[in-house]
C-alpha cells in the first residue's frame, strides 16, 4: 500500500496541471477543466487524509468530497452557461480578449 | 436435487477456480475469478444477442402477417450467424474528415459500458457477477456514460446527420434518465439499499403462500415500473422512441457513419444496453429471480431471471410492432411535464406506503396519492382545447 | 376532530382573516375570487365553529383553555390563551351564520360596486375580527381584537369614502368608540395592576377567578366601570351612542353585520364575559357597578326607542332600534339575567341581521331610496323581501310563541321585574316594549302596506343570491324559539351550564299577558294612527315640536357639539397659539445658538481639516491609478497571482512549521 | 500488487490530465478530462471509498462531461482558430508544484501506511446525511436548485 505521501505527490501534481490548464490555455472551457482539476485534486485529499486518519475515523473526507463534487457539478453548470453567454455576446471564447474589467 | 440444479454455475466455477484455489495469492484468484464471471456475462449475452435479433425479426413478422426470417438454418435461427459474418467482412468506412479516434473509440466505449452495465445484476442465487455495495448507483453512473459515447460517434463522424441523431439521442436521454433514476428512489428507500441483491431479497416473501412481495404488486411500484419501463424504452432508443436514428429523417441518427463491425457493436450495445435495463427492471420491481408462486421454487432461480427478462423482451419487441414513431418535442414534454412528476409522486407514495405500515391501508393511501396527481396531471396536460374539430372544405 | 378543534379554536378566527388576506393579495385581479374566498372563508369558519360546538353539549359548564406564552419581559412573561364554553360556542355559530347569510347577501346587494373585492377583504376581516373577540382568553387578547373589530368598521363604514357624509361618519364612530375604549385600557391597566394576570381563566389563576377576583378588592367597581365604558362605546350606550346611527352610511350588510352579528354584539359580550367583575362583592345580586349599568341600559333603551318613532330613514328606524334593544340587553345582565341578555343577543343577531338586509333589499329595489315616506305598498312587488321582513319584525317587536324575540324580551323582563333596588327599570322597559312594536309597525306599514309612492315605481324583487340569505335568517329567527321557550329552555341552561328540564307548565306565565298586552295595544296603535299616513306622519301633525325634538334625535349631536367639541375645539386653539408663540420661540433661540456653532466649525473644517484630506487624496488618487495599472483584466493573470501568492503561503508554512 | 495498482492508476489520472491540459482539440481534451475522472474514481475506489467513486463518475461523465461537450459543440464557432500557448502559466504551475512537494517531502509524518479499516457503506454515507450532514444536504439543494435556474437564465435567448 502507498503511502500518504504519494498520494499527496500525485494530487499536487493534479493540482498544478489544473493550474496550468487555467493559466495557460486561451479558451475559457479550459479554464473551467483546469478548475474542475484542481477540484478534483482536493477532493483526492480529503480522502487520502480520511483513509490515512490514525483512528477508525468518521467519513467525514467522504462526506465533505461529496459535497464537493455536489458543488462542483453546480460550479460546472453555471461556468458553461457564462462560456455561452459571454460566447454569445462577445463572439469569442478567447480569454485574452475578454478584458472590459481592464484597471 | 433442485438445490443443486439452482448452484449448478456456481459449483462450476469452483469447480473451475479449484486448481489455483490453494496455492496462488489472493488477487490472482480475485482476477481470475472475475474473468470466469465476464466469461459467463459475455457469453450468455451475447447469445441472446443473436437469439433475440433474429427471433424480433420473426415476432415482427408474424405481427405484421409474414413470415421472418427462416432460410438460414432450422427456423433460420442461424440467421445472425450469417448476419455476423457480413458485418465482419464488409468495408469499414471511415469519412475522410472525420476525428479519427473520437469515431473509433465511441463504438468501443458505448459496447463496454452497456456490457459492464450487467455486471451487478444478480441472475439468480449467489450469481450476482460483481457485488457492489452500490450496485443500482453503478449501473447508473455507468449507463450516464452511454451519452458521453452517443456524442463521441455523433462528433467524430463529422456529418450534420450524425450531429444532430447524436443531439436528439443525448437530449432525450438525459431527459429521461431523471424520471428513470427517480422511479427507482422509491425501490432504493423502502429497501433501504443500493445492493441488488439486497433489493431482490426484500422482495423474496409471499403473502397467503401464492401473492410474491414484488415492488410492482404495489400501486407505487407498479407506477414506478411502468414510468422505469417507459424510460428505459427511451434510454435504449427503441419504438416508439427511437428518434435518434429515426431512418425516415435523420438517415440513421448518430450511426449514419458507421459500417462493418462498428455499426454491428452500435447495434449490439443497444440490445445489450435493452437487456441491462430490462435486467434491473426485473430485478428492482418483478421480484428479481424468485418464483412467482411459492411451490414453484423447486425451479432454478436463474430460470426464473430469464423467463421474466424474457418476457419483458418480448414486450420491447410487441411494443416496436404496434406503436408508430413519436415527435421529438412531444417526447420532452412527456418527458418534462408528465414522468417527472409521475416519478416524483412515486417516491412520496413510497413513504405514504412505509408510514402507513406497508399494509392494506397504505396500499389504498399510496393509491390515492398516485390517482389524485395522475388526474391532476391529465386535466392539466390536457391538450384537446387548444385543438378545433378538424373542419373539411370540399370543392363547391 | 372534536377534541382537535377545541384544541385549535383559534383557526375559526383565522380563516376569514385569511381568506381577507389573500382577497387582498390578490388585489383587483380577484374581483371574481373575491365573494368565493370571502365565503369560503366564512363557510370555513362555521363549519369549525360547529365542530366547536358539539363538545361543549357533552358536559355542563364546559370550558377549554389554552394558554401560551406571548413573549417574555424581563422577568414578566406575558401570556395569552384560547377559551371554548358556551358562551364562546354560542356566539361563534350566530357570529359566522349571520356573517355567511350577510357575506351571500352582499354578493347582490354589491354586485356593481367597483370596489367589490375590498368589499368582501374588509367583511372577512371584520368577521374575523369579531370572531377573535369571542374566543379571547386574555383580555390583553381581547382589547386587541376589539380594536381590529373598531378598524374594520372604521373601512366599512367609510367604505364608500367619496361621500362626505361616509368619511364622517366613520371618523365619528372611530372617534366615539376610542373615547370608551380609553376607558377600557385603563381598566385592562388598573385590572393588571390588581391582579397580575390579564388572562380569564388559567386554573384557578385567572382574574375571573376566585384568586384573581379577590386580588381586586374594593377597586373592582372602578375596573367593571372602566371597562363598562369599552363596552358602552362599542354597543352605542347613551352618552357614546351617537355613532351607531350615523354608522348607516356605510353599505347596507355592513350596517347588518355592525348591528347584529359583530361591532355592537362586542360590547354586550365583553360585559357577560367580565361578569365575575361586576358581581365583587354583590350583594343580593346588585352591585353598584351593575346598577351603573342598568340605569344606562334603561336610559338608552327609552331613549332610543322614543327617537326611532320619529325618524324617516329605514335604516335609521333600524339603527335607533338596535340601540334600544342593546340597552335592553344592558338591562338584563344589569339586574342578573346573564343568560337572558345573552339569548336576546343572538336572537338579536338573527332577526336585526334579516331586517337590515331586508332594508337593504328595499333600498336596492327602490335603487337607493332610503325615505320611508317616498315608499309604499311593496307588498306586492317585493313578496319574499316582504315576508320575511315581517318575521322580522314580529321577532323584534316581541310577538310571543312563535319569534324569538318574544321569549327573550319575555325573560329578560322577568329578569328585570325581580330586580331587588327598583321596579321603575321594569316599567320602563315595558314602555321601551311598547314604544318597539310601535315603530316597528309604523315603519313597515309606511314600507310594503299603502299606495305606491315615488319610489315605488320600478320597483321589482331582488335576485336570489339576496333572498334566500333572508330566507335562511327568518328560518333561523323562527326555529331558534324552539330553544328559548321557558317550557323547555334548553339554550339557557346550556349558558348556564344546568341540565335543561321540560316543564309545559312554565309555558303561560302571568308576565306574559302584560307583555303581550303591550305589543298588542303597540301594534294595533301603530296600525290605527298610521293606516292613512299617505307619506307624512300624523304624530309630525299632532304634536309638531314634541316630533322635531325626537326627529332630531333629542338634539344630542348639537350639545355635543356645543360643549364637548367645542372644548376641544378651545383648547386645540389653545395648544395651537401656544405651539405657535411660546414653543417656536424656544426651538428658534435654540436654532440661533446651534447656527453659530455650525459657522464656528465650518470655519474650523474648511481652513483645518479639508486640506488635509486633499492632500490624502490626491496620494490616494495617484495610488490608485498605479495600482489599476496592474488590473489588465485577464483573469489568467489574476489566477497566476493567486497561485503564486498561495505558494508563498504554502512555503511559509512549511519554512515556520 | 497495490503499489503496482496505484501506479498504474496515478499514470493513467495524469497521463489524461496532462492530456486534458495540453491538448490542441478541444474535443479530445474534454474526452481526457473523462478519461481522467475516470482515474480519480479508481483512485477513490482504491482507497476504500466507493460511494464517492460511483458519485463521481455518475457526476463528472455523466453530467459535467456532457455539459462541456455541449458547449464546445455550441461555441463551435469558435473552436476551430489555433491559439497561442501562455507559457508563463507553466512557470507558475512548475513552481506551485515544486513548493507543494518540497512541503510533502518535508513534513516527515506523512510517510504512514493506513489501517484496516472498514469500507463505509452508502447506508452509512445516508445516515450521516440525513443526520449530521442534514443542514449542508440542504444547502447543497438550494444551490443546486439556483445554480440551475441561474444557468438557465444566462444561456436563455435574449428576446430582441
Amino acid at each position: 500500500m502507498p503511502t500518504l505521501s504519494m498520494l499527496l505527490v500525485v494530487s499536487a501534481a493534479l493540482f498544478c496541471i489544473g493550474l496550468l490548464a487555467a493559466l495557460s490555455r486561451r479558451h475559457a472551457i479550459f479554464i473551467l477543466i483546469g478548475i474542475e482539476m484542481m477540484l478534483a485534486a482536493a477532493n483526492l485529499n480529503f480522502i487520502a487524509f480520511w483513509r490515512f486518519a490514525p483512528q477508525p475515523a468518521p467519513p467525514t473526507g467522504v462526506m465533505v468530497a461529496i459535497f464537493a463534487i455536489a458543488i462542483a457539478a453546480a460550479e460546472a453548470a453555471v461556468g458553461l452557461a457564462m462560456v455561452i453567454a459571454v460566447y454569445r455576446h462577445f463572439r469569442t471564447t478567447n480569454v485574452d480578449q475578454l478584458d472590459q474589467l481592464k484597471g | 436435487m433442485a438445490d443443486s440444479f439452482d448452484q449448478i454455475f456456481i459449483r462450476a466455477k469452483q469447480w473451475l477456480l479449484s486448481p489455483i484455489s490453494c496455492r496462488a495469492p489472493d488477487w490472482l484468484i480475485q482476477v481470475a475469478s472475475s474473468l470466469l464471471n465476464i466469461a459467463a456475462l459475455l457469453g450468455v449475452f451475447l447469445t441472446l444477442f443473436a437469439l433475440i435479433s433474429v427471433l424480433e425479426r420473426k415476432i415482427l413478422g408474424r405481427m405484421q402477417n409474414r413470415y421472418g426470417p427462416n432460410r438460414v438454418g432450422p427456423f433460420g435461427l442461424f440467421q445472425p450467424v450469417a448476419d455476423g459474418i457480413k458485418m465482419l467482412i464488409k468495408e469499414d468506412i471511415v469519412p475522410a474528415r472525420a476525428d479519427k479516434i473520437v469515431h473509433f473509440l465511441a463504438p468501443v466505449l458505448i459496447a463496454a459500458t452497456a456490457i459492464l452495465a450487467l455486471g451487478v445484476i444478480p441472475y439468480g442465487r449467489n450469481m450476482t457477477p460483481f457485488i457492489i455495495d452500490g450496485g443500482i448507483l453503478f449501473f447508473f453512473a455507468v449507463g450516464s456514460t452511454t451519452e458521453l459515447a452517443v456524442f463521441m460517434a455523433g462528433w467524430g463522424s463529422n456529418n450534420k446527420f450524425s450531429m444532430l441523431g447524436a443531439m436528439r439521442a443525448i437530449a432525450q436521454m438525459i431527459s429521461y434518465e431523471l424520471p428513470l433514476i427517480i422511479t427507482v428512489l422509491p425501490v432504493v428507500m423502502i429497501v433501504g439499499s443500493l445492493n441488488p441483491d439486497k433489493i431482490v431479497g426484500a422482495q423474496s416473501t409471499y403473502s397467503l403462500g401464492f401473492v410474491p412481495h414484488w415492488f410492482v404488486f404495489t400501486p407505487w411500484g407498479a407506477t414506478a415500473f411502468i414510468l422505469f419501463f417507459v424510460s428505459g424504452l427511451v434510454e435504449s432508443n427503441r419504438t416508439p422512441f427511437d428518434v435518434p436514428e429515426g431512418e425516415s429523417e435523420i438517415v440513421a441518427g448518430h450511426m449514419t457513419e458507421y459500417s462493418g463491425f462498428k455499426y454491428a457493436t452500435f447495434f449490439m450495445a443497444e440490445y445489450i444496453g435493452m437487456f441491462a435495463i430490462s435486467g434491473l427492471g426485473v430485478t428492482l420491481f418483478l421480484g428479481g429471480w424468485h418464483a412467482p408462486v411459492h411451490f414453484l421454487e423447486f425451479i432454478p432461480s436463474y430460470a426464473w431471471f430469464f423467463v421474466k427478462l424474457s418476457i419483458l423482451l418480448f414486450i420491447y419487441i410487441w411494443l416496436r410492432g404496434t406503436l408508430p414513431r413519436t415527435r421529438v418535442d412531444q417526447i420532452m414534454n412527456f418527458a418534462w411535464k408528465f414522468m417527472l412528476p409521475m416519478a416524483f409522486t412515486c417516491v412520496i407514495a413510497a413513504a405514504v406506503w412505509h408510514y402507513t405500515g406497508r399494509g392494506l391501508r397504505g396500499w389504498l393511501w399510496s393509491l390515492g396519492v398516485i390517482a389524485v396527481v395522475y388526474v391532476t396531471l391529465s386535466i392539466l396536460l390536457d391538450t384537446r382545447r387548444k385543438f378545433a374539430p378538424r373542419t373539411y372544405r370540399f370543392a363547391e | 376532530m372534536n377534541s382537535w378543534i377545541t384544541s385549535n379554536v383559534w383557526l375559526i378566527p383565522a380563516a376569514p382573516i385569511l381568506a381577507a388576506l389573500l382577497i387582498l393579495a390578490f388585489g383587483k385581479a380577484a374581483r371574481r375570487a373575491a365573494a368565493p374566498f370571502a365565503v369560503i372563508g366564512q363557510l370555513t369558519a362555521l363549519t369549525m365553529s360547529i365542530f366547536a360546538f358539539v363538545p361543549t353539549l357533552h358536559s355542563h359548564g364546559f370550558r377549554s383553555v389554552q394558554n401560551f406564552t406571548w413573549f417574555t419581559f424581563g422577568e414578566q412573561t406575558l401570556r395569552i390563551g384560547f377559551v371554548l364554553d358556551p358562551l364562546a360556542a354560542a356566539m361563534l355559530i350566530m357570529i359566522a351564520l349571520v356573517g355567511l347569510c350577510i357575506f351571500v347577501f352582499s354578493i347582490g346587494y354589491m354586485a356593481e360596486d367597483k370596489n367589490f373585492s375590498r368589499f368582501f377583504a374588509y367583511l372577512s376581516f371584520f368577521s374575523g375580527a369579531m370572531l377573535g373577540v369571542v374566543i379571547a382568553n386574555s383580555l390583553l387578547l381581547l382589547f386587541v381584537f376589539w380594536e381590529l373589530v373598531g378598524l374594520a368598521s372604521y373601512l366599512l363604514i367609510g367604505f364608500w369614502i367619496e361621500r362626505p357624509s361616509a368619511a364622517a361618519a366613520a371618523k365619528k364612530a372611530f372617534i366615539t368608540t376610542r373615547i370608551g375604549d380609553m376607558g377600557f385600557f385603563l381598566g385592562i391597566l388598573w385590572l393588571y395592576h390588581r391582579s397580575g394576570t390579564l388572562l380569564f381563566y388559567d386554573g384557578g389563576r385567572g382574574c375571573l377567578e376566585s384568586v384573581g377576583l379577590l386580588a381586586l378588592g374594593a377597586s373592582a367597581t372602578f375596573i367593571a366601570l372602566l371597562i363598562f365604558c369599552g363596552a358602552a362605546g362599542k354597543s352605542g350606550q347613551f352618552p357614546l351612542h351617537v355613532w351607531l346611527p350615523d354608522a348607516m352610511e356605510g353599505p347596507t350588510p355592513v350596517s347588518a353585520l355592525i348591528h347584529a352579528a359583530t361591532m355592537v354584539a362586542a360590547g354586550v359580550f365583553l360585559v357577560a364575559r367580565v361578569y365575575p367583575i361586576f358581581l365583587v362583592g354583590a350583594i343580593n345580586g346588585v352591585t353598584p357597578s351593575l346598577t351603573v349599568v342598568v340605569w344606562i341600559g334603561v336610559a338608552t333603551g327609552l331613549m332610543a326607542a322614543l327617537i326611532a318613532v320619529a325618524q324617516f330613514d329605514i335604516k335609521r328606524i333600524l339603527a335607533y332600534s338596535t340601540v334600544s334593544q342593546l340597552g335592553l340587553m344592558m338591562v338584563s345582565l344589569g339586574v342578573g339575567g346573564v343568560a337572558a341578555g345573552i339569548m336576546h343577543l343572538l336572537a338579536h343577531g338573527f332577526f336585526k341581521a334579516l331586517l337590515f338586509l331586508g332594508a337593504g333589499s328595499v333600498i336596492h329595489g327602490c335603487h337607493h331610496e332610503q325615505d320611508i315616506r317616498k315608499m309604499g305598498g311593496l307588498r306586492r312587488l317585493m313578496p319574499v323581501t316582504f315576508s320575511t321582513y315581517a318575521i322580522g319584525m314580529m321577532a323584534l317587536s316581541g310577538v310571543p310563541f312563535f319569534f324569538s324575540g318574544g321569549w327573550t324580551k319575555e325573560e329578560i323582563l322577568h329578569a328585570t321585574s325581580q330586580w331587588p333596588r327598583s321596579h321603575i327599570p321594569y316599567y320602563l322597559m315595558l314602555v321601551g316594549v311598547f314604544l318597539t312594536a310601535l315603530y316597528m309597525t309604523r315603519q313597515i306599514i309606511f314600507v310594503f302596506f299603502g299606495n305606491r309612492r315615488a319610489a315605488s315605481e320600478h320597483v321589482h324583487e331582488s335576485p336570489g343570491v339576496m333572498t334566500i340569505p333572508l330566507i335562511v335568517l327568518a328560518v333561523c329567527a323562527i326555529l331558534f324559539s324552539v330553544v328559548l321557550t321557558p317550557a323547555w329552555p334548553w339554550l339557557e341552561n346550556y349558558l348556564t351550564g344546568y341540565p335543561a328540564r321540560f316543564d309545559p307548565h312554565l309555558l303561560i306565565q302571568p308576565m306574559i299577558i302584560v307583555s303581550l298586552a303591550l305589543v298588542g295595544a303597540g301594534v294595533s296603535l301603530g296600525i290605527w294612527m298610521y293606516r292613512r299616513a299617505a307619506g307624512s306622519d300624523p304624530i309630525q301633525q299632532a304634536q309638531p315640536a314634541l316630533f322635531r325634538f325626537l326627529e332630531n334625535k333629542m338634539w344630542i349631536d348639537e350639545i355635543y357639539d356645543r360643549t364637548v367639541i367645542a372644548l376641544a375645539a378651545i383648547a386645540a386653539r389653545f395648544s395651537d397659539w401656544m405651539d405657535r408663540y411660546v414653543w417656536d420661540g424656544l426651538v428658534r433661540g435654540v436654532g440661533a445658538i446651534g447656527h453659530f456653532l455650525a459657522r464656528l466649525t465650518t470655519g474650523a473644517d474648511e481652513r483645518v481639516i479639508n486640506a488635509g484630506v486633499d492632500e490624502g487624496t490626491v496620494g490616494a488618487h495617484g495610488f490608485g491609478r498605479l495600482m489599476s495599472r496592474r488590473h489588465s483584466g485577464q483573469i489568467q493573470t489574476y489566477l497566476g497571482a493567486i497561485a503564486l501568492g498561495m505558494l508563498a503561503l504554502v512555503l511559509l508554512y512549511a519554512w515556520l512549521g | 500488487m497495490s503499489t503496482v495498482a496505484f501506479a498504474g492508476i496515478a499514470i493513467l489520472t495524469l497521463a489524461a490530465a496532462l492530456a486534458a491540459a495540453t491538448l490542441q482539440k478541444l474535443m479530445h481534451a474534454a474526452l481526457s478530462f473523462a478519461v481522467m475522472f475516470v482515474g480519480i474514481s479508481a483512485f477513490f475506489f482504491f482507497l476504500g471509498a466507493e460511494f464517492v467513486g460511483l458519485v463521481q463518475i455518475f457526476v463528472y461523465i455523466g453530467a459535467v462531461a456532457v455539459l462541456i461537450v455541449f458547449t464546445i459543440l455550441l461555441t463551435r464557432h469558435d473552436v476551430g482558430k489555433v491559439r497561442g500557448f501562455n507559457w508563463s502559466g507553466v512557470f507558475v504551475a512548475v513552481a506551485v508544484f515544486g513548493g507543494l512537494v518540497w512541503t510533502i517531502s518535508k513534513t516527515k509524518s506523512l510517510s504512514i501506511v493506513p489501517q484496516q479499516i472498514k469500507p463505509v457503506t452508502v447506508q452509512r454515507i445516508g445516515e450521516l446525511l440525513m443526520t449530521n450532514y442534514v443542514w449542508p444536504l440542504q444547502c447543497v439543494g438550494v444551490l443546486l436548485t439556483a445554480a440551475l435556474i441561474g444557468a438557465l437564465i444566462l444561456v436563455m435567448e435574449e428576446k430582441s
